[in-house]
């Protein structure tokens, strides 16, 4: 779907991370956790390309004034890093922006009965949100949040609010323990006694170390990975990841927008 | 002013009547089903698939694309299905729209090239062939075959002799003289040159000191190469008789007309799908609109209509 | 890091010392006085001047330019005050600024050329020349000097036996083989070579029907340039033994830092001039912070550290 | 000079024609009247090329709030034609501008016996306002404003505030009389009896007739011409103009950006 959406609110949660709330057809309602937008950040050609985007959120908002005809919304989180998303974050309320999605496969909510671990590494923890709130509804969740400061470390209010339990780690210790969050995973790990799936989203290196050990433990991983975009819609073939069974010889690639972002880690080739 | 009046979009290109001159380029539609949701595949006049191959081709490591001023490079490696799974699994959609889709394809050495022709022109829901003449020529040192007029005039006479069906040749830009290479491939019996393909580009991280693109160069297209593909389209209309279809960062229906005025018969739609997957029918419809607007009745009077 | 060191920006380009690698390109920075208000002369490496002639040229009836997405087109055709006057007004500013001045020149036939290197090889106001061959041969049919190894090589041998200062050749991008045109230069005589020089392209007035240059195509600049500039000069620079001196969209230090990983051991800034008059001294500026952000000492370092 | 200014106002006067105030160095003050600015639209590449726009005023502005530190500032009077121009009108107060200027040569007042007669088309006006200033202190001052329709005729009121008497002309006779000014002007020169003097800028039709009207009854004639720029400062050599003895043969070309963009009518060369 394409649609024109009207910025509500754009503003800064942490140094360098923006979250903002954007009106969206009713459609959007429906959106799976895990699946993502493609903004273009203006009408010139400078982005040239569209910007994919985690949907962090989707509600509906019932305005105060103005007779409280209701309004659906998508909410997007979002880091700083280049041109686009520096322009994003100059953009104000009543701003418009030209959206497509939801797009992709979203994270599969497996079965209630496991302890639902949700991995995300900085601003990875966008669309893990939205599975939060779908998961917490049926199962125990815990949410193992890493970063490389407390700056990194987002929204956790906002997931202890959906009575998920927390566990934080930053590389430089200035919020929850000093380390990589997969430690504290590894620990959770060995005291669960029944089933248990994890879900993650975050920098490459952290995913593979989830995948690592999910596959040791066998463990159900599912992961939600970035790449190269410029169509979102399965036509540019930019945007590939290598499949368990890729080599130089027999490749195997997987279309990252169609048939992810989110995979299970045993269909994808992890590194060492 | 008629502004009343539906003006005549139609266009005749190499024998194929096509409802308006608005075809979406290869590499950038998918095979044509990937895009239905955004754009109703009866409002354009016709469709190109990926380029095929022989034998499937998994395409080049990531990355494989990136951005550039006004512009991106692809390095996508020439991933297709292959011609046995597009016959089996893409070709059934072409049934269901009433559209003509043109085939693209390509191949390492003439002989390739020529058994491509002639597997695609067995399949009758191909209307049209486009051949991609900017690979290299394995057997002659890599060579590529679009930037040499007698190798691409190989390529184009073996793929004559095994089809009767439009033969369009895309012509690459990166070459001193496509005036050259338009004059050999339509000796050759090309019906239709389109052009142009991509500009070879390169794009650098400083700060890993690295190429980009896990290729090191790619295809370079979008807005930024529009003032080189309507340079090169108005060369070669002048030259040829065959008609000729503009390409390169047509991102809009003003775009569009530009190269109609060129000389080009019809126009193909690239990476502006990529920014607005509806690009191709939104177009179609603001050129009919601004024909109407400026009391036009028929798109073919534009074709070639430049005063200078 | 050793970051409080200052790096050494020096470079030297066929023999002359530069105190760093940022040079103005010919045709957007005058004679050099037009930027003093904005450029302090000592704070780039050398500037280059308009391209030069036997005689004034007045160029091109207007328009002469016109932006395209990310680019500009412009043909000025080549107006100059021709080598006399040069001599008599533009020189003597070039004894007020402690920084080379290199002279940038053409001519329709291998004789004005080297009528024109041996009149420039006269000024030791002048540090080097560059030979702009983007020009046709009046006496071959207008077939144009760059884009041609041949007659390249002999434009560039005959001015090489009138002048012992540093000679540049300015290559063209409109071939197919910019390695080719290269090597042909370097075995010629060029002591560096610079690329590239505009490509050609076109601009259209849709409602006036109309080219929108006077002389219809026009050279083709600025940062959507960029990645076939970059690509070229990163095959050159393979392939020859001369320095290459990166020109094309350069817009900022990155810019400038990636062409020399390319293997560019200077760059040119041109469209970025008439953005903003200052871009050459902040690009140096630029350069030498990203240099000690970095802890890199020598510039010297960057030139081919490409990884691929 | 090239500075960084802040958008003070930027209101539409009139459909289509925007005025804007931005701060501007204390050395803007000493603008001649016809001189312009180059303005960078914003960082990015598109539009690429900076603008050219006549400077309409210059003035102190003193804040009624905040200690009332006074602040120069400079006006721009635009009409919105295409990309650049409607990126423009969408800034707002606090906004910021990449701005090269004052450039070029402006007017020049002659001498204060002559009546000062000064013809605008549209959007021409714009640099004509702060040269009324200048003569209207010395000299009388006529103005002579044409334009499509009604809405082509600007600021007429701060005209007539410095005391200039206006004259208005619309080519559909919805403001003024019908027709061009070109024939209020005309009217205007065979009553005039002492020395007068000519001052024109508009579209290149208008200029023409004006000169050749100056040049047929022998009064002096300033005419600022607009020319396609790139740079601004002489160097492209994009802007230029033919000169009064340009032919093909012997090609005379005059740099609008630094020669001009005042030009007195008889240098230049003019159709028929
Ligand atoms: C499916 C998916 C979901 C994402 N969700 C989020 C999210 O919820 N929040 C968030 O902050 N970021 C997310 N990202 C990353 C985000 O898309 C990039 O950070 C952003 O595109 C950078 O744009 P820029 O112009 O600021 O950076 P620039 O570096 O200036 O961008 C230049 C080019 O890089 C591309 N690019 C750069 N990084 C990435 C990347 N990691 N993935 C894809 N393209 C990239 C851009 O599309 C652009 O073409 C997601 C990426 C993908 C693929
Ligand atoms: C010395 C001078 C003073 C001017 N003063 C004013 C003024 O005070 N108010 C005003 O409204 N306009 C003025 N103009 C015209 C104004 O510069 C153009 O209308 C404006 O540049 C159009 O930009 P755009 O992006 O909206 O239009 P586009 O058509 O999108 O611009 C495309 C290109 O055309 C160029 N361009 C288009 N028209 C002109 C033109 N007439 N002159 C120069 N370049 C042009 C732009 O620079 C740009 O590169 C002046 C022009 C000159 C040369
Ligand atoms: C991602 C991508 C893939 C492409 N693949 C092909 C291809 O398989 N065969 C081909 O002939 N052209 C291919 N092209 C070239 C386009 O069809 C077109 O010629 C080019 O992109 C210029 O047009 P544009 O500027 O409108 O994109 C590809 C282009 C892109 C961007
Ligand atoms: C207005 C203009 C005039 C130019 N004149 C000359 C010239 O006289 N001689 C020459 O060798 N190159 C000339 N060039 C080419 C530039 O020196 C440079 O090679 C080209 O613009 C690419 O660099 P850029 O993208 O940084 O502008 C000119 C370029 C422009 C834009
Ligand atoms: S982004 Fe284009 S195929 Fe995935
Ligand atoms: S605008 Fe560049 S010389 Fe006048």
């Amino acid at each position: 779907m394409q649609f024109t959406s009207l910025i509500l609110s754009n503003v800064e949660v942490s140094p360098g991370y923006w979250r903002m709330r954007m009106t969206a057809p009713p459609e959007c309602a429906a959106s799976r956790p895990g699946q993502f937008v493609m903004v273009r950040v203006n009408g010139a050609i400078d982005p040239l390309l569209r910007r994919p985007f985690g949907i962090f959120d989707v509600g509906t908002y019932i305005p105060a004034q103005s007779g409280g005809q209701s309004q659906p919304y998508l909410e997007m989180l979002y880091r700083v890093v280049g041109k686009g998303t520096s322009m994003l974050s100059t953009l104000h309320g009543s701003d418009l922006l030209d959206v497509l999605g939801p797009l992709g496969r979203g994270f599969d909510q497996g079965s209630p009965d496991e302890e639902k671990l949700i991995v995300g590494g900085g601003v990875g923890l966008a669309p893990l949100y939205l599975l939060a709130k779908e998961l917490a509804t049926k199962s125990k969740v815990r949410l193992f949040a890493g970063g490389r400061t407390r700056d990194d470390i987002l929204c956790i209010t906002e997931f202890e609010r959906l009575g998920v339990e927390c566990y934080t780690a930053t590389e430089d210790g200035s919020l929850g323990e000093q380390g990589l969050v997969t430690e504290a995973l590894l620990r959770r790990l060995d005291h669960i006694q029944g089933r248990a799936a994890i879900y993650a989203c975050g920098p490459h290196g952290m995913l593979n170390a989830v995948a690592g050990i999910a596959a040791e433990r066998g463990i159900s991983c599912q992961v939600s990975l970035e790449g190269y975009m410029a169509c979102g819609v399965g036509a540019c073939l930019g945007c590939v990841a290598p499949g368990h069974s890729h080599s130089p010889d027999t490749p195997d690639f997987r279309c990252v927008c169609t048939e992810g972002p989110v995979f299970e880690s045993g269909e994808l080739k992890w590194g060492e | 002013m008629k502004s009343a009046m539906k003006p005549d979009m139609s266009v005749n290109l190499a024998g194929m009547q096509l409802r308006n001159p608005v075809i979406t380029a290869s590499g950038t539609f998918g095979y044509g089903e990937e895009f239905a949701e955004y754009v109703d595949m009866e409002s354009i006049g016709a469709f190109i698939t990926k380029g095929l191959s022989l034998n499937a081709r998994a395409g080049n490591p990531t990355p494989r694309i990136v951005e550039t001023p006004g512009g991106m490079l692809n390095a996508i490696g020439l991933q297709n299905v292959g011609i046995d799974a597009f016959i089996a699994k893409k070709v059934p959609y072409f049934r269901t729209v009433n559209t003509p889709a043109i085939a693209n394809f390509f191949g390492n050495t003439v002989d390739e090239y020529a058994e491509m022709a002639r597997r695609l022109n067995e399949i009758p829901e191909v209307s049209a062939l486009e051949i991609n003449i900017s690979c290299p020529n394995v057997k002659q040192g890599g060579i590529v075959f679009g930037t040499d007029p007698d190798c691409a005039a190989s390529v184009v006479s073996a793929c004559r002799a095994v089809t009767g069906k439009p033969l369009i040749v895309k012509l690459s830009p990166n070459v001193t003289d496509v005036v050259a290479m338009a004059r050999a491939c339509e000796n050759a019996g090309a019906d239709a040159l389109s052009l142009i393909n991509t500009l070879i580009g390169m794009a650098i991280d400083l700060n890993k000191r690295r190429p980009i693109l896990a290729n090191i160069t790619g295809g370079f297209s979008g807005p930024a190469i529009k003032p080189v593909a309507l340079r090169m389209v108005w060369q070669v209309a002048k030259a040829v008789k065959v008609p000729v279809i503009g390409i390169g960062g047509i991102m809009n229906a003003v775009d569009a007309l530009e190269f109609m005025l060129a000389g080009a018969s019809a126009v193909q739609i690239g990476t502006a799908s990529f920014i607005n997957p509806g690009a191709a029918q939104k177009i179609a419809e603001d050129m009919e609109a601004w024909l109407v607007a400026n009391g036009i009745d028929d798109i073919k009077s534009m074709i070639g209509a430049l005063e200078s």
